[in-house]
């Protein structure tokens, strides 16, 4: 097995090395998520397999970044070294990583981006539409509201472009649209559960009257949700995720969170993995500018949350 | 005071106190040029506090320092009295290890390229060689520090003393880690130093070499100038009477060999440790006490660590209260052993905790119930029982031990095992940096652990302490016993002829 | 030879070997753009090693280095954004502003005889934080990371020929400091200062003097490596560097330096850090699960040091056996 | 009472007083801060750290130093996660088999330092690094939600007269660690192999063995760390717990205890974990930034530390001062 498949990356790379690169016959595309350690990049993963998955002269090769751009820099320089021939990226952060992505499109290596576009054009980006969807529950949320009330924010880390994507669509609703919601508090639980927990009960102390809160990622979500119940506030406070994992639909369902931006990941994954195919086979051509796939986001409540197919909870 | 004056050194009128009782009062301290002048005093006379203000390590409160007729002002440092040519060579060496003979001497003092920073390693290597040569040294200037045994470390030291133009050497406890020969050798150098014009300050706690060696003699006694004896004037007995201000009264019949008739405590059988021991064999009983003599080297402690059951041995059986007996430490404990060991600091004392702790750790099993917890006022009460049967000073058990005087951590040393239902004791260099008072209190309880039928082994290079505590000496050369001394009359010369290995008039 | 050489042979020959298997099991190994990103990746971590390394050999620890990437970085994109001086004059004092954390390090560890790792694990909170609040921020106050397109600025991350200009600096700064190290007199003092502190006070040596130079050493190297990494990234992030520690540490132990002092020096460092940078480069190459990656390396340091020493154990008792025959041969001969 | 046992206790004292002080400056500022909700909630949210600490404290007692803790944490919260929902064990049983899993991992990593000589630093810094590594793989880096079982999931969450059940773990643990540490004999064995190896050996101690003990003691109360935080947040997921290692030591240092071995203070342990827990909550109160909170941390620490070495907080500004006058006349 393994042994095949070092056998199809040599005649890959000979293949590549002999520059008679229209009569490849196999093709290697490289993954570069943020970390690996998270529900939606891991279901960004599957989605991508599973495209790729009746293509034989395909392999697929996924990194791991450990959220740190320096790390991820080096990570797209090794791939460009292999001679990868399409790379699917999440860049940790635009600023950071456009210089790669740079490097990548002169090698000829089209690079798909994922969530978070670059500042220099490139094939294509797949995204979720993070400020978009950021309105979007803010609207939900203040149309649940009736338009007046308090609300905190669960922020991601300070510089961690997606949270701050999805806050600023948050905030930009809610100062549009409902100007008499006042957002009474907003702190960094790191991504993480257990930061949700803890920064979930200094708004409960401080906060007698709090309505909702959004948490810029599912998993703040469910700690805040923790927080509430343990507080025995929770359905006087309506909670709102984003990303839409498996868990916190399940959670959703229950009535214990109210909703979260879901996107369906596994398509996305697939979406961006197939556009790669595309070009790689000629289907496509690369354009000037980057191409811009939205994947929109979907408000899952209670109500709808039974349209997300089981098959498409990750 | 002109330079050419015969003094080198001229002090008046010292006082020092830190922030407390004075510790110098009213000092004065004057040296000749190219003599050897020992300064003498128990632990605590103000000896070390005086060189440190020679020095520049700490500044004096009043008085005046001449040197080389120039005035020392109060705002003295170390570095500006090395300039001057004052230089000590320390109890504790105090070269740096994994550097050679060569930088350490020139340390700070490289020689550099002509106009360069840069450090010229080989003229460094070649003149350090060539003040190594004019003195006739066995060294080789590019030998790194660790390897070389402790007395060519010194030796080293006084070449970087002597590398900085001292006119003044300050020795202070040298010859503490020497064996005898090394300390002969040690002396053969000082008294070239003095031929050579350079002043020697000597500081030692042993009476015999401070008489071999000095001109003059400064005693000091708790803070203040007793006298300065001339050469004719100094006789041991005289410094030791003047210095605790009584005469110890030694006593001589001790020298003489006493048969023991008590139980076998300890039988070691043809034990054998590959390059280290060699076939040893020996008894030692109740109520004994059994010296071990030798040259440092020489297998001495090795032999104490098998025992007790540090190290373990290739062959050889050891019977310990007539059964078979394999050591190791906790079994050792548990049986009635003590064991004091040779470096205080480092593997006697636990200087960060207080008495109680130090005490407690050997005495676990006796302060604490089947399901391991410790009682407390059984620790405190075992402390306390050993604090006062050594007059441990101060006798607060929470002192931390690393704040006691050199003597005082040794009877916590000791201390732990007094509690004990002691058998054997096995004390090394019982006494190495301590004062006199101390010493003969170090003395006066192994003879009472010995009439009190405990078995005691003691091992030391201070020969006059070995023939004196001992009943019985056996003496060990590389590794074997060489010779027992078991009845009669032993003198000293006869020890150190034995360790040298000069018997009956053959060499071994 | 020395239980060091023979120690920095085996390093090497490792090195090599590995290097020689993947080139066969992976054919973009062995290709001058992978090399030169490999030593690029050596570069970034080694300049921050070689002041560690000193830290080290002081017997001290540092673990403040990747906070000081981080605010370096941050001082750096300030000038940028918010003032037109030139790159030459602003990298001096970003690379000074290095000099001064480590200045304080050093500071509160001579001064108030603090545990270095405290100290250094205090700063790194601090300089994290401080990072966060000087970061450039947009009009809502979120951090925002700056494309920097500052031409001369840029300019420390491109190459020289094939070569980059880090991985040029990297093997100057290592010759240059290994030449201060083994012969000048402030070198000879920090090796003094780490193997007996009291002993060199005694010789004249300063050793506060010492300690605190080293530290700023180290701050200023980590603010180097801070300039080349945001050259390289065109951008600076306010955790950039946080976390590198560790690879930092891991490459002067794998290059012989003890957490004892008095001993260590810069070639080991060098040897160490392309060492790892050489296996996880190749861990990327040989297409094994990402998780594999942690244990492998976290493996490789504790055996290396296991090796270690149990090499040097085994060489001293060799040492000393050849030291007590050669005592009694000379003895036997009086 | 005897000199040193007051010095000891007004070192204590001193912490508990600015402990107090602490609370009394952010009641001012919060009137939210001095509510039994509240201080719940910051007991709640310290009690991770808690518990690790009370654990790890006997590394730096013996003169060594833990930085796996927090990967250790990680990797027991997804193993009882497999044991419970993959292989279908019972809850109890599955924590057991966990806390056994614990006890290797600290048994390695106290026989790696002591039988091999390997620095404590290096061998818990890989072991940090390989414990995630594992982790990962176990867990195939999913972040795992752990539903049920139900009783698992009232460790973390589950209530007691009002209070929650990890804040008894954590006074049950730290109890217990305060009774080992100064009332049992390995506890003295600890403190005397900080304070002398060699002089700890040669009256009876076995370094060797009291050290692995105390590695395995500090991997146990991760592993019991890590069980609660699964609880907790139901979730299993190998970067939880990222970087807890140095809020441990954080605390251990705080509470007076010098990483040199030797000494060590179990309650010291507490409220500098708990001090930490007031500044961060504080600064949450106030809805100040996070990136105050290492800076505050930071500056805490360094102010601790100056006091712990006998330096009255305006005498070193005042020593500060001095010297750079002295520097500025010397010019």
């Amino acid at each position: 097995m393994a042994k095949t498949k070092l056998m199809a990356m040599l005649t890959a790379l000979l293949v590549t090395a002999s520059g008679v690169a229209t009569a490849q016959t196999s093709y290697k595309i490289g993954y570069l998520p943020s970390t690996v350690g998270q529900a939606l990049t891991q279901a960004w993963r599957v989605g991508i397999e599973n495209a790729l998955k009746d293509k034989k002269n395909v392999t697929m090769q996924s990194l791991d970044a450990q959220m740190k751009a320096e790390i991820q820099v080096t990570m797209m320089d090794d791939f460009i070294n292999q001679g990868y021939n399409a790379i699917i990226l999440q860049p940790i952060d635009a600023a950071a990583l456009t210089a790669s992505v740079k490097k990548a499109e002169s090698k000829g290596i089209p690079v798909i981006t994922l969530n978070t576009d670059t500042m220099l054009p490139h094939a294509a980006c797949v995204t979720m539409d993070d400020t978009g969807a950021g309105y979007m529950v803010a609207e939900n949320v203040g149309k649940s509201l009736g338009g007046k009330g308090n609300v905190a924010i669960l922020q991601s880390p300070p510089g961690a472009q997606a949270g701050v994507e999805r806050e600023k669509g948050f905030r930009a609703a809610l100062a549009k649209q409902y100007p008499n919601i006042k957002i009474v508090g907003a702190q960094n639980a790191q991504w993480n559960k257990d930061k949700g927990i803890e920064i979930m009960n200094s708004f409960l102390q401080v906060n007698k009257e709090l309505d909702a809160v959004f948490a810029v990622n599912d998993n703040m979500a469910e700690g805040a949700m923790i927080a509430a119940e343990s507080a025995g506030r929770l359905g006087q406070i309506k909670i709102w995720g984003f990303n839409g994992q498996k868990s916190t639909l399940a959670l959703i369902e229950q009535g214990k969170i109210t909703g979260t931006a879901y996107t369906n990941a596994y398509n996305q994954g697939g979406m961006a993995a197939k556009y790669a195919m595309d070009l790689l086979t000629g289907a496509k051509k690369k354009g000037a500018a980057t191409e811009i796939i939205k994947v929109p986001p979907f408000a899952a409540t209670k109500d709808t949350v039974a349209q997300i197919k089981a098959e498409d909870r990750w | 005071m002109s330079a050419n004056s015969p003094l080198l050194l001229e002090c008046k009128g010292i006082d020092k106190n830190y922030n407390g009782p004075m510790v110098l009062a009213n000092v004065d301290f004057s040296l000749k040029r190219g003599e050897i002048h020992s300064l003498v005093g128990e632990n605590g006379a103000g000896k070390s506090t005086l060189i440190k203000i020679i020095t520049g390590v700490t500044n004096r409160n009043a008085g005046s320092i001449v040197f080389e007729g120039q005035s020392v002002p109060v705002e003295h440092n170390k570095i500006a009295s090395e300039r001057l040519g004052i230089a000590v060579i320390y109890q504790e060496l105090s070269l740096i290890h994994g550097m050679s003979v060569a930088q350490n001497i020139f340390l700070t003092k490289e020689p550099l390229f002509a106009g360069l920073p840069i450090i010229d390693i080989n003229k460094m290597n070649r003149l350090a060689q060539e003040m190594i040569d004019k003195y006739g040294f066995d060294l080789r200037a590019t030998d790194i520090i660790d390897k070389l045994p402790i007395a060519q470390r010194q030796t080293v030291e006084i070449l970087k003393a002597l590398s900085n133009k001292a006119s003044l050497m300050i020795m202070d406890e040298p010859t503490s880690s020497l064996t005898s020969t090394e300390s002969a050798q040690l002396f053969k150098i000082i008294r070239l130093l003095k031929s050579e014009g350079i002043t020697v300050v000597y500081i030692s706690h042993r009476m015999e070499e401070v008489f071999d060696l000095s001109d003059r003699v400064t005693v000091l006694r708790d803070g203040k100038l007793v006298t300065v004896l001339e050469k004719e004037q100094i006789s041991p007995a005289e410094i030791i009477r003047l210095m605790i201000g009584r005469a110890l009264s030694e006593d001589e019949s001790r020298h003489r060999m006493v048969k023991k008739e008590g139980e076998v405590v300890l039988e070691v059988e043809h034990l054998c440790c590959e390059g280290k021991l060699k076939d040893i064999s020996f008894k030692v009983r109740q109520g004994e006490v059994l010296g071990f003599g030798g040259l440092v080297g020489s297998g001495r402690t090795e032999l104490m660590r098998a025992i007790y059951g540090i190290d373990g041995f290739d062959s050889g059986r050891l019977t310990y209260l007539g059964k078979n007996y394999v050591p190791s430490v906790e079994k050792s404990i548990a049986g009635g052993y003590g064991f004091v060991p040779e470096e205080r600091r480092l593997q006697g004392i636990m200087g960060g905790i207080s008495i109680v702790g130090n005490i407690g750790v050997a005495n676990l099993d006796a302060i604490s119930n089947s399901a391991g917890f410790v009682s407390g006022t059984k620790e405190r009460e075992k402390a306390d029982k050993a604090i006062s049967l050594l007059k441990v000073k101060p006798a607060n058990p929470d002192v931390l031990v690393g704040n006691l005087s050199g003597g005082n951590q040794q009877k916590v040393v000791v201390g732990k095992w007094l509690i004990r239902d002691l058998k054997l004791l096995i004390v090394d260099e019982p006494t190495v940096g301590i004062d006199i008072g101390a010493k003969e209190e170090m003395y006066q309880t192994i003879e009472r652990l010995a009439c009190e039928g405990v078995a005691v082994i003691v091992v030391s290079s201070d020969l006059p302490e070995l023939t004196r505590l001992s009943d019985r000496i056996i003496v060990l050369r590389k590794g074997q016993i060489i010779k027992e001394f078991a009845e009669g009359v032993v003198t000293e010369e006869d020890v150190l002829r034995a360790a040298s290995g000069i018997v009956e008039g053959g060499t071994q | 030879m020395s239980v060091s050489a023979i120690r920095r042979l085996i390093l090497v020959g490792l090195l090599i070997s590995i290097g020689a298997a993947l080139s066969i099991a992976s054919p973009s190994f062995l290709t001058l753009d992978n090399l030169m990103t490999l030593l690029q990746e050596a570069s970034l971590t080694g300049i921050v090693a070689i002041g560690f390394t000193l830290v080290l050999i002081t017997a001290g620890i540092d673990m403040s280095i990747g906070a000081v990437i981080a605010i370096t970085s941050m001082v750096c994109v300030n000038f940028i954004s918010y003032t037109h001086l030139p790159a030459y004059v602003f990298i001096p004092i970003a690379l000074a502003g290095g000099c001064l954390i480590g200045w304080v390090n050093g500071f509160f560890i001579t001064y108030f005889k603090l545990p270095e790792f405290i100290v250094t694990l205090a700063t790194r909170g601090i300089l994290a934080g401080l990072a966060l609040i000087a970061a450039v921020k947009d009009d809502q106050g979120f951090v925002k990371n700056v494309f920097i397109q500052d031409e001369v600025f840029l300019s420390f991350g491109e190459t020289v020929g094939p070569v980059y200009i880090v991985t040029i600096v990297f093997f100057v700064l290592a010759f240059a400091t290994q030449l201060f190290l083994k012969r000048t007199r402030a070198g000879t003092n920090v090796y003094a200062t780490g193997a007996n502190p009291t002993a060199s006070r005694l010789s004249g040596i300063n050793t506060d003097r010492t300690l605190i130079g080293v530290y700023m050493f180290s701050g200023f190297c980590a603010a180097l490596a801070s300039i080349f990494l945001s050259a390289r990234m065109m951008t600076a992030m306010p955790d950039f560097g946080i976390g590198s520690e560790m690879d930092v540490i891991a490459s002067v132990v794998i290059g012989g330096t003890p957490f004892t002092g008095g001993v260590g020096d810069i070639w080991g460092t060098v040897i160490g850090t392309l060492f790892l940078a050489l296996i996880k480069n190749g861990i990327l190459k040989l297409g094994l699960s990402p998780y594999i990656q942690p244990i492998v390396i976290g493996g490789i340091i504790v055996v290396t040091v296991i090796a270690d020493v149990w090499y040097k154990g085994f060489a001293e008792k060799r040492a000393t056996r050849i030291a007590r025959q050669k005592q009694a041969l000379a003895k036997e001969g009086v | 009472m005897k000199a040193t046992n007051w010095r000891r206790l007004i070192v204590d004292f001193r912490l508990f007083g600015i402990l107090l002080l602490m609370m009394v400056v952010l009641s001012f500022v919060s009137d939210r801060f001095l509510t039994v909700d509240n201080l719940t909630n910051v007991l709640w949210s310290v009690c991770l750290i808690g518990i690790m600490s009370v654990g790890a404290i006997y590394a730096p007692i013996t003169g060594g130093i833990d930085l796996s803790v927090g990967s250790i944490a990680a990797l027991s919260g997804i193993v009882a996660n497999v044991l419970m929902n993959v292989y279908g064990l019972n809850w109890m049983l599955a924590i057991f088999i966990t806390l056994g899993i614990g006890v290797l991992i600290g048994w390695v990593n106290g026989m790696v330092t002591t039988k091999f000589l390997v620095p404590a630093f290096i061998v818990t810094m890989a072991a940090k690094t390989y414990l995630f590594g594992v982790a990962m793989l176990v867990s195939n880096g999913d972040q795992i939600t752990i539903m049920q079982p139900k009783e698992f999931l009232i460790i973390g969450v589950g209530k007691f007269l009002g209070i929650p059940i990890p804040i008894y773990i954590m006074i049950i643990l730290a109890v217990g660690s305060h009774i080992l540490l100064k009332h049992t004999v390995f506890g003295r064995q600890a403190i005397a192999v900080g304070a002398n190896e060699v002089s700890a050996k040669l009256s009876g101690v076995n370094p060797d063995r009291t050290r692995i003990i105390v590695y395995i003691i500090s991997a146990v109360t991760a592993t019991i760390a890590g069980i609660v935080m699964a609880s907790l947040t139901q979730q299993a997921f190998a970067m939880n717990a990222t970087g807890y290692e140095f809020d441990v030591i954080t605390a251990i240092v705080i509470g007076g205890t010098s990483l040199m071995g030797g000494n060590g203070s179990v309650t010291g342990a507490l409220i500098g974990a708990v001090m930490v827990g007031f500044i961060n909550n504080g600064l949450n109160l106030l809805d100040m930034p996070s990136s105050f909170h290492p800076i505050a941390t930071g500056l805490v620490i360094l102010i601790a530390l100056i006091m712990n070495q006998g330096f009255s907080l305006p005498g070193a500004v005042k020593k500060v001062l001095a010297r750079f006058r002295t520097a500025e006349s010397l010019k």
